[in-house]
């Protein structure tokens, strides 16, 4: 089946930032973006879990978007800045898509 | 002061302080003993729009008192003012720098709508009656304070992020709409609304309090854990010296305003608790560099035992002395 | 006239309708508030259970009506039926493609559990008695729209999806198999049962339905954000006259069938709303091309809001009149 | 003879069973419908919390039994004994390997919190008082049979993992700590503390417990829909005879203890019933080439519907009979 | 450590498909699937969220297979047909693997 | 913007062996790792799904960890102990992030 070539854009982030973020997203113009739980993790600033918890505060989601290699340099310009002072990775792979059209 | 042990005690030995004690023991044991995240906020849902109701069919039950206006501006100031109190203890007490002091600040302005409800529940099973509105007072106080913080912040020549659209999220986060919702849906629907769903928000309440806090236990716990790597001893007795100061104030403002002794005794818990939901999500947004271990462990993992057990009967039995 | 201005004011300040707005405002709004997915889900699992269950035991206290078996008939024809006027009243008033106004048509002819449960309060409320085999003639009603909107889309040409593995998905679905089981259940046990569990299942069955109502409000509003972008101007009137038309049908088959009064509202209301747990998703594995968003804002962000505050006071009130 | 059909047929069209029948009949005919992982949790910290708090209050209430000391050692030793009986019996009835009749011997040995639940409901609706520390003496059962299993492993040459933070993690596992936890508070805030709570967890108890044994009748459906490629007849007649072996010796020991008829039935009831919650969790981490399908599918899809259904009311009318 | 190469394949697509992809997974013989949950996103029909949703319409998860190059081909045809007339979006992105043998 | 390469090392893996996992990984100086969810998934022990359990075994969880290249190794020897008398997968991709002092 005919694949196309594209960027995986995975970015770890506080869940209070999901919404700018994601705003940050379409600005760039990407065409999707997915919202992933993660339930616990550790770091520098030590462990965390979302168990019991009601606050936001505290709790990190994962925001995937599939793009276009050439949006990729747009996509990070406008992302960085809303991941720079805050808590959060931010990882791209290259991936292959079927229906390159969409991206 | 007999008044004082006789609710001490009654209190410490309450099932819902029990849960709560079983609930940090449980963590502070490292059991894996859990509450899913989902069936935590189902039930600060219930216990938010329970207290809402229940405060606004008292208002339609008693009618609006001349004071109602007095309690919610006393409440604006309170928030206002007590992060400045605050900010200026942590300078004595502790060597964080201003921009946690801020950030610690404005969760002691604003308020923890739990230690309010353990309040409530401790003046009910004392008999001692309160003014119903004093639910939207709560409400009114969670969000100035983190403008206070703000501008301490700003004072300090570090800028915090505000705009607009942090703006809204603070005044219209989820406890503050469901809080007023409800106390508007209570005083709308009077008794006979009370009436159609009072085994549900009234009969249960102290059981699902229990749950609620074996669960606040258990995040407490977890918090605690690691409060050695954190906190300094200044920052702990901050944490039992500061709802003191601030129920001082908000016991002052109680009488001036005039209160009864149990709406002076919930404005003086409302003064003393610090917020842990609310706040420390808008903090993250305003102020990421500011370190959120110091002020979860503060206000959760200390404040709020401190004032589940000591400082509730305390305030409740000052406010009774004096106003009583 | 004054039966249903009563009815339509009492209904409109209960707590269950302004939970229901004060979602709808917070969502409009863009608060934060949310009821997690899991809790959402647990709640609308008690309420079918309660209904379910409920209507069993008084099956089982009031012996079968010789109606039962037309009423369950009656349900049957009704949800055949339905679709087909709502696809012509689609191409009245809307320029929707034969695909979407086929998924849309299949919504309008099943149910909505919801609307059924809060128009039983209302009955409750009244104090106007019902036949409690009417949750049964609900659970027929869910399924055979599907069928209908379906063969809509194969004689337009376009051929929908539907084998066996989907057509067992949609009678065994969640929503029908837990509301028949505990219908049999309450039926099998019945006063006995209902002794049993009714401080679960009755007593707090209002206050749940508040919290679940306020979740159904937050969920709508969302919807309604993006009306605008979705929906014409004629989309928006059939979502108020539809409702009227399938109640009306409904009315005249609860005649027939010889009903009495509350018995009839109840129909009404069935054929008068429109599902939105099970049909749409039905709808995405049998119909994938047709626009989620059309039946989805029409349903629940249209109809079920105007049958909860508008519509359920009518058909109970012209019930009431026609049979009573 | 007539007592005990008289209590199995009332015990088998009780809402309990039959929503328990609900959940196993829709797995089996791949229904849908599922309740979330975080409701099913959330609703077994309720039922620990409150079988546990009534305990607590019922020893508060009737003071401390003499042979409370004697029951928790009974139940120690019981839980100890019972694997070695399961293993053997396993030898003789299956052909599973050592390693998988140590780990499935281990779950037979501790306890099944719900069956206990299930048979003191039973004992409720019949009217027979029970020792309220039998919750204690559950809690009791939970771990050693763990011990037992791991020391069957290293017998039979093959070692198992076993380290001082596995100890822990068995001996803190959430479910003892809220059962013990829950059992101390009710024995310490007594009955002003249960009248405090008891309209949360008194009144709806058994409507919850239905609710939790359709997600039970569910998992054990999705875990029965596999039998036939994990269990051969040995394994299943073993799924039946152990419980009644079990059984036999729990109520051995109670005659010995000197327990009422009542809580010999609960104690014959623990020894018959098998652990599915906290020993599995165990088992992975210990023993994880021991296969889980076999344990579970034993365990909760056969011996628990056995013991619900047949096993209690036949433990607690041969209670009755020998020590009535 | 002796690492492998294998394909990762992620389709995200809607809830109510599961069951239908990994039928189609299973028949195109992988050895294993997982499924993951994903909260919340955004595309050309606009955003989505789980938040206090009943119905399992409207919701999507990602489904991950991890599998052997040379079975990619069989695979995407499988899944291909299914993914095609829903919403959803396949990546397929180069891992490494211990233990090929299980795979 | 500067990207940097690194390793991404998924393990799905047993929801009762999360804590040790991630012990290892501290122990193989790691600076971070997020724990995901996993709802259902299937594999030579037929299919399973987390939907009504109350028991934590018979669940998994992926556990991500973005690593500087260099530490892939002690990475993989210090998790690959625990991972091997249990069900589980473990992948490894390459990816690149920004701000790799960070990693
Ligand atoms: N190297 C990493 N790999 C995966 N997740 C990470 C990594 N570093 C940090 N995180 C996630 O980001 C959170 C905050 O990291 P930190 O700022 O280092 O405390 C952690 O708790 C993890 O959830
Ligand atoms: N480029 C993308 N990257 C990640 N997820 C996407 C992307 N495009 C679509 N999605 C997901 O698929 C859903 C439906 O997409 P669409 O059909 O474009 O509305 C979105 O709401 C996202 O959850
Ligand atoms: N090839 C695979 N790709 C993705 N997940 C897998 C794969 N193999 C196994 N799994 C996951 O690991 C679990 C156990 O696998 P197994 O040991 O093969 O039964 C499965 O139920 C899946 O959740
Ligand atoms: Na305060
Ligand atoms: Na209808
Ligand atoms: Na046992």
């Amino acid at each position: 089946m005919k694949m196309h070539r594209a960027k995986r854009v995975a970015v770890i982030i506080e869940a209070v930032m999901q919404r700018r973020l994601t705003d940050a997203m379409e600005a760039a113009g990407v065409t999707g973006y997915s919202v992933m739980p993660v339930l616990a993790g550790g770091g520098r600033s030590g462990p965390w879990t979302r168990e019991g918890e009601v606050s936001r505060a505290g709790g990190m989601v994962q925001i995937v978007c599939i793009a276009r290699p050439d949006k990729l340099d747009t996509l990070l310009s406008e992302v960085f800045p809303i991941v720079e002072r805050h808590i959060g990775v931010i990882t791209v792979a290259d991936v292959e898509v079927l229906r390159a059209e969409r991206f | 002061m007999n008044g004082f042990l006789d609710l001490a005690a009654a209190n410490l030995v309450s099932p819902v302080i029990l849960s709560f004690a079983l609930g940090l023991a449980a963590a502070l044991g490292r059991s894996d003993l859990s509450v899913p995240e989902a069936a935590a906020k189902a039930l600060s849902i219930y216990l938010l729009f329970a207290i809402g109701f229940k405060g606004g069919a008292a208002v339609a039950a008693n009618g609006l008192d001349r004071t109602l206006v007095l309690a919610l501006l006393g409440g604006l100031v309170l928030s206002f003012v007590t992060p400045f109190v605050a900010y200026a203890l942590l300078g004595v007490l502790t060597r964080l720098s201003p921009l946690d002091r801020a950030a610690v600040a404005g969760h002691y302005g604003s308020i923890s709508i739990v230690t309010f409800v353990a309040a409530t529940s401790v003046l009910e099973d004392a008999g001692i009656a309160a003014e119903g509105y004093m639910v939207a007072v709560a409400a009114v106080m969670e969000a100035p304070a983190i403008l206070s913080a703000l501008w301490l912040v700003a004072r300090s020549g570090q800028g915090g992020r505000m705009d607009a659209g942090l703006m809204r999220e603070i005044l219209l986060n989820g406890s503050i709409v469901l809080l007023v919702g409800s106390f508007v849906i209570g005083a709308a629907t009077g008794e006979d609304g009370l009436a159609q769903i009072s085994s549900f928000i009234v009969a249960p309440f102290t059981g699902v309090l229990c749950i609620f806090l074996l669960d606040m236990g258990l995040v407490a716990g977890r918090g605690l854990r690691q409060v050695r790597g954190v906190l300094g001893p200044g920052a702990v007795v901050f944490a039992a010296v500061m709802p003191l100061a601030g129920g001082a104030l908000g016991l002052g403002s109680a009488a001036l305003i005039g209160l009864s002794p149990g709406g002076a005794a919930l404005m003086t818990t409302l003064a003393a608790s610090a917020s842990y939901i609310a706040v420390p999500a808008a903090m993250r947004v305003a102020l990421p560099e500011a370190n959120p271990s110091i002020y979860l462990t503060l206000c959760l993992g200390l404040t709020f035992p401190f004032n589940l057990t000591v400082g509730i009967p305390v305030y409740v039995a000052v406010s009774q002395r004096i106003l009583g």
